[in-house]
């Protein structure tokens, strides 16, 4: 062992290289998010509250079977509707219910989703959807879904159907995403 | 001194009351400060809730604590369980009596001295009754009826033991260079001999520290509570005021362990360098600085130290712990020891 | 993509261009046969080791899969270790096939040889209420697996030293694994407090833990 | 097996039973270890474990093939990338699928990150576990970089649900190379500051050295795989030896160490994360253009076999079992985790070591609950 190596055994120079690590840290930049009042910014794609539009909804069930957990509950009827004099059915909605306490944001309701611009989304930027029921305050029906009741949603997100329409996450948030195949 | 009774009643009493409050609030501010600098080395913010920037967290800690259940184990022992904050948190306080903060000064026409006595014996008084706390760390530990509990209290009572003794020995030198073991003097004779002792006794500080540092619980030799293994140590079961105490406690003794060393390495309440740095210590600019404020300050360093390991260092084993106390610094103090003895005698000490 | 293929295989079961322009994922993927692999290296060295060992071979997607029999598997498991190498029990795990009149379950060792990364699958048949011989003697690694095994599906080790339920707990009524095991599950009577958390359902809103 | 004369100095003194968790600060979720203990030594240790059995291979087997993915999501939770890189490479495998190079070269990013992000919250938790506590915070602040990453690719943070059978959902977005790559060249600088905090600290040194040894031979027999297994010598990584999603096209290192014990599984763990970034550096230098999906049938029904397919996950060798009866769901899917049999060896590991070290090794082994458990 040369006379270095001894004194370094002795000195314990290595636990200052450790205090200076720490000392330097002090004084950077913390990285703390004070968050109810800075509230971090969801990249376009994130995965959040449900964006759901019953118009662009054709009661499909596409999503309902893609639902991994089937949390997903359709139920719809045929009306007869007059479109351009001629008399034509149409499936309409009765329920459209997502049980989001147990939903685990995978986002396959989303890609199953036929229509274009979707029915279904998820791309709202919208986190803040805790309750403190979960029971009745977690389980949003068609109506829910659509006004967001409970919903905090992130500054700059509308809730679907209040006031105009959110952007289309087909040409909106998530463009570049690539399409399938 | 006109009248006997403000002498020896009043001005006791006061003196007893400010230091209390004085040490109890400095031990709940430390664990805030500990809390903020721990944070900012980690890159966080710490507690910035309560108060403008956080600075009402430790009296908001301290209702919490108050107003807390009360939860004894249904198999505790509770005498012993009750008896063991008491035992810790009383030592710990009652050092403080022999501490002197600053020198005596003159007060409406009275001798003040802020510092409760000046025991001749102060030295030993002080590692005398903190050792009592171990007693009560090693009961609540075997009083709580848990076996993490207990591991912690038995690590704890060996450790304390064992880092007794180097400290002690390191102690030792320091009073043969100043020749008594009234704290004030120690102080005194620093001034005289124009230097810190800790210039001369850079072992014996080093050692001293470090003990501190075990003595304390405190990382890298926080094995009694050490959360990772024993969940809590020896107050796993405890919560509420009884937790309180042991938290003051340790907060207390590290502001103890940080002023002996001050005392005895760092010139008390001297303002820095006597005999260097004469001109600038004997001049106005220095000199408006109240002689407890240096006693303050240094004491702060040390305690910004004992922080600093904290966040930086990981936790010593136990056998490694007793290897480190018994086969490193029980010898090289013994021979710090013979060392210094030797010195003082040549240079012809007093 | 290249897999965990033997070198030894006939034909790699990943599809390969037929010289056409067009890459292989703009193809409709090729999907792999199984084939009889009697004939391979690996089942040739095998039966080689032991005699009368195979009762089945097939390769399928580049893996050898060799059906040996129940009551020899601890001794052909020794075989493959130490004549023919397989140091390393990758996994090993069951599969119900509920009404198969051969046996119930197929349970299955996956091997792996350092020397030249092969790696090769046995499998047993084993009725519902047989036993298997434990393989721990050859693999250590084996202690947990047949336990987990024998948790979920409920095929028994013969001279396992330890046979216990390992990911449910003791006293736990079925094997879950199984075909026939409820996905939903089934009542455990394991409800802590009946009375705040009733059967079937969350914790109530408004009611009071003990 | 140890002799337990020399683990016992006092023969007459009485043991102790203590169960160490599930309900412990260290023991990284709810593992639970039985130990018997004479005075701080452990006689023997028994594992316990299971809190955290949710049934996910019962679940598998009533879902589609891609419904399968966001429960793996779930599986070793500190690594979701790498568990959905093994099932739809087991399922690609039965199905005769290739993959695109880019939709090859995207998981090969993916799952690198995956591994750098799984090893900082191992060193984090690792070290503080051993007592140094602002490592957690300095590991953490570069995971949340990676997050980002994936919450920018595929819109989690944590459970990705990132690949799908035959390639990948999304393209990548603009500029998501660009701030990979500078993720990339400030990594290894903050990997060289942990290091300055403990690789040469000697208390750090004294915790780890020598503790939890594991020789090559019985790595092998207790069926290690991943950093444990390298930690003991044996050259073998997944990666290189089946290579999958083309990282033969990649140069890399396999860190190896030399005496099996708890400093070398850290060494090989802190050169893990700088090959992962060198293989980062080499993807994003010729990310190939291209589809990211290749061509597979929108109900993917692959035919009657079963097959194997595994990966280098973070933990080990992560595996999965697919037996299909040609139906569009899997008739079984087994996980071949790496934690659950990684654990296996620790009563070998810690029998006649202290308390203290149980922590180190439970650390060093870098185990989830939520694989072990499934």
């Amino acid at each position: 062992m040369s006379f270095w190596g001894l004194l370094a055994s002795i000195v314990p120079f290595e636990l200052g290289q450790g205090l200076g690590v720490t000392g330097r840290f002090l004084f950077k930049k913390k990285a703390t998010i004070q968050y109810p009042e800075v509230k971090p910014v969801p990249k376009d794609r994130f995965r959040g509250m449900f964006g759901f539009s019953e118009e662009r909804c054709i009661a499909c069930h596409a999503c309902a079977k893609a639902c991994p957990i089937d949390i997903i509950h359709i139920q719809d009827h045929f009306e007869e509707v007059e479109v351009d004099g001629k008399k034509r059915k149409k499936k309409v909605l009765d329920r459209y219910d997502i049980d989001v306490k147990r939903c685990m944001f995978c986002g396959l309701c989303e890609e199953a989703c036929p229509t274009k611009p979707l029915a279904i989304w998820l791309t709202t930027k919208s986190y803040e959807a805790s309750a403190y029921e979960r029971n009745e305050r977690l389980y949003f029906t068609k109506e829910r879904l659509q006004s967001w009741d409970g919903v905090r949603p992130y500054p700059g997100v509308v809730p679907p159907r209040q006031g105009q329409m959110p952007d289309d996450p087909t040409g909106g948030p998530a463009a570049g995403r690539g399409e399938p195949k | 001194m006109t009248n006997p009774w403000v002498a020896f009643l009043l001005v006791p009493l006061v003196k007893i009351v400010v230091i209390l409050l004085a040490v109890i609030l400095l031990a709940a501010y430390m664990s805030f400060f500990e809390r903020k600098i721990l944070a900012y080395m980690q890159i966080r913010i710490g507690p910035n809730r309560v108060g403008p920037r956080g600075w009402l967290q430790p009296i908001a800690d301290a209702i919490k604590l108050l107003v807390k259940e009360d939860i004894v184990p249904a198999r505790a022992e509770k005498l012993v369980y009750f008896l063991g904050p008491v035992l810790v948190v009383a030592p710990a306080l009652v050092v403080f009596s022999v501490i002197p903060f600053g020198p005596a000064f003159k007060l409406f026409g009275y001798e003040v001295a802020p510092y409760l006595t000046d025991v001749n014996i102060g030295i030993l008084f002080i590692l005398g009754v903190s050792s009592i706390g171990v007693y009560g760390v090693i009961l609540g530990g075997w009083a709580s009826n848990n076996k993490f509990s207990m591991m912690g209290g038995l690590r704890s009572a060996a450790q304390l033991v064992s880092y007794e003794v180097p400290m002690g020995l390191s102690v030792v030198t320091v009073l043969l260079m100043a020749n008594s073991l009234s704290l004030v003097k120690i102080v005194e004779a620093q001034k005289q001999a124009g230097v810190w002792f800790f210039i001369p006794g850079i072992v014996a500080f080093f050692i001293y520290f470090v003990c501190g540092v075990a003595e304390t619980n405190r990382n890298p030799f926080d094995l009694p509570e050490a959360e990772s293994e024993l969940v809590a140590g020896f107050h796993t079961e405890y919560s509420g005021m009884k937790f309180a105490f042991y938290f003051l406690a340790e907060y207390a003794n590290m502001v103890v362990i940080s002023s002996i060393a001050t005392v005895l390495f760092l010139g008390g309440w001297l303002p820095p360098f006597p005999n260097w740095l004469a001109a600038l210590w004997a001049s106005p600019a220095l000199a408006w600085i109240p002689p407890i404020a240096w006693f303050v300050l240094k004491m702060a360093v040390f305690l910004f130290v004992y922080i600093w390991f904290r966040g930086t260092f990981p936790r010593y084993r136990f056998d490694q712990l007793m290897d480190l106390g018994w086969k490193v610094f029980i010898p090289v103090s013994l021979v710090n020891l013979v060392a210094v003895g030797a010195g003082v005698l040549l240079i012809g000490g007093k | 993509m290249s897999e965990q293929d033997n070198p030894s295989g006939a034909a790699p079961a990943s599809p390969q261009p037929p010289a056409a322009p067009k890459p292989p994922w703009e193809e409709k993927p090729v999907l792999p046969v199984p084939r009889d692999a009697r004939e391979q290296a690996q089942v040739r060295e095998l039966a080689a080791a032991v005699a009368d060992a195979v009762i089945e071979a097939v390769e399928f997607a580049g893996q050898v899969t060799v059906t040996v029999g129940r009551e020899r598997i601890a001794e052909i498991g020794r075989a493959c270790k130490e004549k023919l190498g397989y140091a390393f029990l990758v996994d090993l795990t069951a599969v119900d096939w509920q009404d198969r009149p051969e046996g119930r379950f197929d349970v299955v060792y996956w091997m792996h040889r350092h020397a030249d990364s092969v790696r090769l699958r046995l499998k047993v048949r084993v009725g519902a209420d047989t036993e298997v011989p434990s393989v721990t003697g050859v693999w250590k690694v084996a202690d947990w697996m047949e336990r987990e095994v024998f948790d979920m599906f409920g095929v028994y080790f013969a001279g396992h030293p330890n046979l216990e339920r390992i990911l449910t707990w003791e006293g736990f009524n079925g094997h879950p694994l199984r075909k026939d095991f409820p996905l939903e599950g089934i009542d455990t009577g394991a409800a802590v407090y009946p009375d705040v958390f009733p059967p079937g359902g969350g914790p109530v809103a408004g009611g009071e833990g003990e | 097996m140890s002799n337990l004369e020399s683990i016992k100095p006092f023969p007459d003194s009485e043991e102790m039973e203590i169960s160490f968790g599930p309900q412990h600060p260290a023991t990284h979720g709810v593992l639970r270890v039985l130990l018997r203990l004479d005075g701080e030594r452990i006689v023997d240790a028994k594992p316990v474990i299971g809190y955290l059995h949710r049934g996910t291979e019962k679940i598998f087997e009533r879902e589609t093939y891609n419904g399968t993915i966001p429960h793996t999501d779930r599986l070793d939770y500190t690594a979701a990338a790498t568990n959905n890189q093994a099932l739809v490479g087991a399922v690609e495998k039965i199905m005769g699928v290739t993959v695109p190079p880019r939709a090859a070269a995207i998981r090969v990013m993916l799952a690198e990150l995956q591994r750098i992000a799984s090893h900082t919250i191992w060193l984090g938790t690792h070290a503080l576990d051993i007592g140094a506590q602002s490592p957690f915070f300095y590991t953490f602040e570069e995971r949340e970089k990676i997050l980002d990453l994936f919450e920018e690719y595929c819109g989690a943070r944590l459970t990705l649900n990132s690949m799908r059978v035959g390639g990948q959902p999304y393209e990548l977005t603009d500029g998501w190379v660009d701030r990979c790559r500078a993720f990339v060249d400030q990594f290894p600088a903050r990997v060289a500051e942990w290091e300055r905090l403990l690789t040469a600290n000697r208390i750090w040194k004294l915790r780890t050295i020598g503790v939890g040894v594991i020789s090559a031979a019985s790595a092998i027999e207790w069926g290690l795989t991943g950093p444990p297994l390298r930690g003991s010598g044996v050259k073998w990584d997944v990666r290189k030896v089946f290579p999958y999603d083309r990282y033969d096209e990649y140069d890399f290192e396999i860190p190896v160490g030399a005496n099996g014990d708890t400093y070398d599984r850290y060494l090989v763990r802190l050169e893990e994360m700088r090959q992962s970034v060198r293989i980062l550096q080499q993807c994003l230098a010729k990310l190939p253009d291209g589809p990211v999906m290749a061509k597979v049938p929108k109900v993917i029904k692959p035919p009657k076999g079963e097959v194997y397919f595994s990966v280098e996950g973070p933990k080990g060798e992560l595996g999965f079992y697919v037996v299909s009866d040609g139906g569009a769901n899997p008739y079984r899917l087994h996980v071949r985790p790496a934690c659950f049999i990684n654990l296996q060896a620790l009563p070998e590991m810690v029998r006649g070591l202290l308390v203290a070290d149980l922590i180190a090794v439970i650390g060093t082994l870098d185990i989830v609950l939520g694989e072990i458990d499934r």
